[in-house]
């Protein structure tokens, strides 16, 4: 079989959604012609029609506004954000309309709201954010971001399947970087399932999108040591898998918390609140958390490079925490 | 304060052609949003028996109920804060409705919302969030969604003029205009903004100078003559239905209260009142129907005995219905939770 | 001396400081001629005129993007959002171009963005919210919450000297019914330091805003249990006094996290990550939270008062900490 | 692609008007600006030494650098992403621009932000961020402070058609006809957003064509005669400085490239490219001025040379620049810390 891209993965499953379902369609700016800034969309115009891939004028608030309405109407658009920076642009609308429609009146809004998320690729402070954590205050959401092929596939079909709004963060580092043999049949990844993607007993790192494979990184560089480390890939950020991040706590008694976004006030905070709570008498040493800096995302490459959390920095606290 | 622009303006002659039928209905409908608004704002609310803040639509109950009689069974509407006419013209009950202000578990959104915040799609009204503008890109993506459907349906989206100084208002309106889609955009523009007035929300003299801007064709129209309103209203919804994309009608009305309940509107001319007071919509109809003996003095006090009724009623079934669970309060944040 | 409320003491403290600082200015909807919808600024625009007091049209984003424009050439604005919940149109303005100012470019952005928050007076879904959580995880920003009136003054004043940009959230439920003797002289309340507002050994609560209130009822009944509690009042949510907060911790070996906010992504999981990372062992019992439920903030009052934080809920939390 | 409407559309007779020092400046910086984009991206780029993206103005130097010649001393611009003629008729030095462009400590931004996000406010440019439109309010802030101040100054606001589309937009633009306030809104329409064109964007033809709705001047320009530029911008910015309010001026032209660097622009048709090559408003000057006199082929030698010189130094000199030290990251959160 073929190695299929994580970028490839997200579109074929949109596409097979499309294809199976007729109230499906998508919106945003040049996602038609152009098949999207990182081509996501590539091909779906000529193939499902202007009718069902709509280029929009640039306006965030009004591409989510617009799917909304549609989704109240029984579709079930999928928007793009060309790059995940600009949601803030549509912030309200997400925030709410979207979040507190069935909450307040019973009206459901079955839309996807996804776009290239993430730095890494020197794109400076605004093409290069991770803003799951804007959104993860804000009970009607689901959030979820893949770090696999297999998962971005699969994560997508059961957004664009979910009845609620689901924001799908791709990160654009691993766009093309990914590649895996996925299955060709229909499936999906459930939302709000977390996944062990190594395990282990000594040590566990908490994480998700495309820090799951600093965590890899660290965790193989710690076998050396003798060190067994778990990587718990929580997939979902919200609602957060707790029963999946507390068995992984309570087995290994020793957890790090990764993430790409910076520190303060990211998702990071809220798994250790639920570990510390929750499974405090299990705890062999503080819940520690890596992430970026608390900064903007600055642009020249030394720069991003201290800004964003690496391997060695997931070691350091893997040793200070080995040694508790 | 008279039509202007565009196609068919002043065409005044015309009303005589709307029958009677019609006209009793626009003349009930005003006269039973006032009484509703009445009850809700200067009993209910001054007994405290309404949870939460109220605005009302007073002296501007043409705008709602003349847009709102053009609706067909499956268009959709956006209202606003000061359109109850809709919520009674697309069959929501005047218990539902009180019930609603009341926060009690058998208003329409069951107390988790209040006010005007209530919606529901098996009326085709879509909840207003306090965010104004927001509802404009919704609408937009309501009329997308029967332009890719080829269904026959039109989507009504209400503001005061004041909404639409939001950001959202433009993308809205711009992308409908740029899809061509079946939307009507109905602004009340009662020259007030909270305290906010014309001069200090918009540079120009009308919202509809704007409506070039977007191709669209934009109409302003006396908002407290429901006659007119109900004219406009058709020409602008065979329009969008029409498939010649959106279009802006924008009603000269003015608010005949305070922003809200505690709002004595100290900051608006006391002449102003008094020179809308001569105009105020429910007084014109009567007076006009009654010059042409469409309607007796007997029928309409029957009209407003039974309005008195209906709303009676409301208020005592409300007033009975019990408040929502406390757990209530976990329901519905997502789907079969 | 006279008695000060909360709604007065901000009041005064814009008003000394547009006295003081003629770069001082403000705008928003319906603060001239009306006041301000809750009456902050009654007085001002016959006072100060229209030029430095300025009603504008509804437009969140261009109010705030407009006094991040005149911030940049030297002056001072406070603006103000009718209710704290509309900052959500202003969010794309207040993240990327406000706070990202000085670090991208070295242009400071002395701004003040204020508004009333909090639930607690049936305002339902729209009317009630408390954002600070949305804006958590902006480094650049500055986020008060003013507890007390002598608070609200000083911090009003200090936010208006902040050379940076400071959201100030005021609880309007505190508006009011707080009421204090405040000195009439000019002080300020520094940005970034906590306050200890009842002392203890046995129990602390760490909390902000209208929530101070809660803990205090907690801690005073707890008194008759013969539990002293440390009632730690943040004041400033960023950047956090992560000293005086592990300082508490460290003291009372218990704590509660307590925030009016629901609980989900709340700043009371940075809160607790921090005492679970660097205070580890000194505790005797697991961090708990207390904070409102993760859905919308409902309407109707059994919702609303089911929804919010209660000082039973705080009382229980404790009994189960303390019985740990 | 004439001038139209409001005053003083047409007066081409007045091009004779301008002096010939400012044409050979507005030749120079024309001339620099494609020198300093072509090294950038067709030489740079391609030697892997620009960090991230980049986005040039080819074809449309004539804007930047026709609008930005009328800025004083204290008059205040926000460019977009087209705008490199504002940074070097404002005396940012092509050193820190392509040491910016390379992510440099010695960049204008000192490696923290990258390309066109450049400003100084000692050199009264404000810097530009991603999300279009945002710098529009923005703009309206900097004005309003000159007119709370009585000052004597203009904000010069630069935009795409395509940002016209954002909410922030309407907003700032909103806000600065109510309040009267002395900004320029510059809007190059080079028919693209991305690969947008311009139907799929605005239901108008001209984006100028929303200036009514705002009671505000709105002239439609040859963007690429930057003779025609100069006189409008003038005319736009004494608008401004005399008090009157906002102004608007779109200036067509055309993106001679694909969006940025790594778009080939497949979705343009091929004979706009050849249709807008022969409008290219470099050529079209420098055929003005010789055939005028104004100009000699040695004088453009001259030029081109000293260009090319002033070029390879700024290159030479960014190249040997050092990138910032990694911990600089943690500096200028905050103030002082
Ligand atoms: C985005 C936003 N900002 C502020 C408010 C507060 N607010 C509620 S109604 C109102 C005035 C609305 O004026 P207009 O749109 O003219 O409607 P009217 O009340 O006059 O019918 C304001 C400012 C709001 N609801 N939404
Ligand atoms: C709010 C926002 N959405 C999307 C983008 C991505 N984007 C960058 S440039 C561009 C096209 C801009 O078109 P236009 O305004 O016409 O300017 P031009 O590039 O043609 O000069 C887009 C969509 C952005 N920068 N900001
Ligand atoms: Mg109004
Ligand atoms: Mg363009």
């Amino acid at each position: 079989m073929a190695l299929t891209t994580y970028l490839e993965a997200i579109r074929q499953g949109i596409w097979e959604e499309m294809e199976k379902d007729e109230r499906v369609f998508i919106l945003g700016e040049d996602v038609g012609v152009y098949g999207g800034a990182f081509k996501v969309t590539a091909g779906m115009l000529d193939h499902f029609g202007p009718q069902r891939v709509i280029d929009t004028p640039i306006s965030e608030s009004a591409i989510v506004g617009a799917a909304i309405g549609a989704s109240y109407m029984g579709m079930r658009p999928v928007a793009e954000m060309q790059f995940i920076d600009f949601i803030s642009c549509a912030f309200d609308q997400i925030t709410n309309v979207a979040a507190k429609s069935r909450y307040r009146w019973g009206a459901g809004v079955p839309i996807v709201i996804r776009g290239p998320s993430g730095g890494n690729t020197h794109g400076g402070p605004f093409h290069s954010q991770n803003v799951e954590s804007y959104f993860f205050h804000t009970p009607g959401l689901k959030i979820v971001q893949p770090s696999t092929a297999y998962d971005a596939k699969g994560l997508i079909k059961a957004a664009i399947r979910d009845d609620d709004p689901v924001l799908y963060l791709e990160h654009k580092y691993l766009y093309r970087r990914i590649k895996e043999e996925i299955p060709e049949d229909d499936y999906v990844v459930p939302i709000g399932k977390a996944t062990v993607r190594r395990k282990g007993n000594d040590l566990g790192i908490i994480t998700y999108g495309a820090a799951v494979y600093t965590a890899l990184e660290a965790a193989e560089s710690l076998t050396a040591e003798g060190v067994e480390t778990e990587v718990l890939d929580i997939r979902t950020i919200l609602p957060l898998d707790e029963e999946a991040v507390l068995e992984t706590a309570k087995k290994v008694s020793k957890v790090i918390v990764l993430h790409e976004a910076c520190l303060t006030g990211g998702a990071g905070g809220e798994i250790v609140a639920r570990i510390a709570e929750k499974a405090f008498d299990f705890l062999d040493g503080p819940v520690m958390r890596v992430a970026a800096q608390d900064t903007p995302v600055p642009y020249s490459p030394p720069l991003e490079e201290y800004f964003l959390p690496q391997t060695d920095d997931v070691l350091q606290a893997a040793r200070k925490l080995l040694a508790y | 304060m008279i039509d202007r622009k565009s196609e068919g303006a002043t065409r005044t002659n015309k009303k005589a052609e709307i029958p009677k039928d019609i006209k009793t209905q626009l003349l009930y409908y005003m006269k039973l949003t006032r009484e509703i608004e009445y009850r809700i704002e200067r009993v209910l609310y001054r007994q405290g028996k309404i949870v939460g803040g109220v605005y009302v639509g007073r002296g501007q109950e043409a705008i709602s109920v003349g847009t709102g009689m053009l609706m067909g069974e499956n268009d959709v509407a956006t209202p606003t804060h000061r359109d109850m006419g809709i919520f009674l013209l697309r069959g929501i009950s005047p218990r539902r409705i009180i019930a609603q202000y009341m926060g009690r578990k058998t208003g329409v959104t069951k107390g988790k919302d209040g006010n005007m915040h209530m919606g529901d799609l098996k009326h085709n009204i879509i909840a207003f969030v306090s965010h104004l503008g927001d509802n404009v890109p919704v609408a937009a993506g309501v009329a997308l969604s029967f332009k890719m459907r080829g269904e026959d349906r039109v989507a009504f989206c209400y503001n005061g003029e004041g909404a639409t100084s939001r950001g959202d208002w433009h993308e809205g309106v711009n992308l409908a205009a740029v899809h061509k889609l079946p939307v009507v955009f109905f602004i009340n523009n009662n020259q007030y903004a909270y305290s906010t007035p014309m001069d200090l929300q918009m540079a120009t003299e009308n919202v509809a100078d704007r409506a070039p801007g977007y191709s669209m064709p934009g109409d302003v129209v006396d908002g407290n003559d429901v006659l007119a309103v109900y004219e406009s209203a058709k020409r602008a919804v065979d329009w969008a239905r029409s498939g010649k994309g959106p279009y802006l009608v924008e009603y000269k009305t003015f608010r005949m209260t305070g922003h809200s309940a505690h709002d004595d509107a100290g900051y608006v001319p006391k002449e102003l009142f008094e020179e809308w007071k001569k105009k105020d919509p429910i007084e014109r109809l009567v007076t006009q129907m009654t010059s042409r003996n469409e309607i007796t003095n007997e029928e309409i006090e029957r009209m407003d005995n039974e309005i008195t009724a209906v709303v009676d009623d409301a208020v005592e079934w409300a007033d009975k219905s019990p408040y929502p669970d406390p757990e209530d309060c976990l329901r519905d944040v997502y789907y079969d939770r």
